[in-house]
């Protein structure tokens, strides 16, 4: 791991339409990326009339939106579909919605999910 | 003069190009792209075809009769996207492709 | 108007470009070499990566952010060669890349 910089060899897994997918349901996904890559988690869900509805979790690609995050957080305000993505094993098991950033306000709300 | 062919900085923002309404993530990201001249010799680094090196050479001694090569990606890596597609499904794709690693002279 | 990418004629002649020293045969071959604009939207047959297809998008909405692709070599062919090498041996091989099959924008 280079100095300091938690790296992700594994992410929380869930896809909801594992059925039409023809995938698992839920479990744990190792990521695998090219040399010098690097690799994130991710999660993403829905907010219907309140009930948290999670859409998918697992392993992201290199991207720069997730670098140095090691929660998971969607910072916009309102979309249709929440996304959130972050560096370290299983960092996706919790994930936020906090428009200002989970440091600066209290009313971030986290979810997790449990695996069976 | 003109730079050799090398990787140059091009950042995607896909919410600019409207394509937001489709793609729930990333909304941007890093590509890079390809510039700069092809002139004989090719470096070695710039990984030539047989063939390029040939066309290199024709165009060094006589360029009317041929252009010279161009600098193009070599090697490109794929990105994650995110994306709603036409049945409103949430959609997670690895696409191929995507950022430009390496250029070359071909 | 430039034309679209495509392919051009190239007459590769060994003997011109001094290599008969060395080369046994073939002495001259049909190389063709890729020329032609790649604008938007660049045609299916070019088999553009999906980095083409986004720089060519955003060059056409920006040209000054970025250059168009490019039209290179996308399909090579390998051709015989019989030559004399540094110990004097009449070797036989297979150089590929050395033939133009198709073009496209990169």
């Amino acid at each position: 791991a280079i100095l300091g910089r938690s790296e992700t060899q594994k992410c929380v897994y869930y896809n909801s339409s594992f059925e039409k997918d023809g995938t698992n349901r839920s479990g744990i996904e190792p990521c695998y990326g090219e040399k010098g890559k690097r690799r994130h988690c991710y999660a993403t869900w829905k907010n219907v009339s309140g009930n948290i509805e999670i859409v998918k979790q697992g392993c992201w690609l290199d991207d720069m939106n997730c670098y140095d995050s090691n929660e998971c957080v969607e910072k916009k305000e309102s979309p249709d579909v929440f996304f959130c993505c972050c560096e370290g094993n299983l960092c996706n098991e919790r994930f936020m919605h906090g428009p200002d950033g989970p440091q600066q306000n209290d009313h971030s709300t986290a979810y997790t999910t449990s695996n069976p | 003069p003109r730079q050799r062919c090398h990787r140059k900085h091009l950042h995607v923002n896909f919410k600019e190009m409207g394509w937001d309404d489709w793609i729930i993530a990333p909304l941007e990201y890093d590509a890079f792209h390809c510039s700069g001249t092809c002139d004989f010799p090719i470096r070695s680094h710039l990984e030539p075809t047989n063939h390029a090196i040939i066309q290199t050479l024709i165009n060094s001694m006589d360029p009317k009769s041929t252009p010279p090569t161009c600098c193009v990606p070599t090697r490109l890596s794929p990105i994650s996207i995110l994306y709603i597609d036409s049945a409103n499904n949430v959609v997670y794709k690895q696409y191929e492709d995507m950022v430009v690693e390496s250029c070359g002279c071909r």
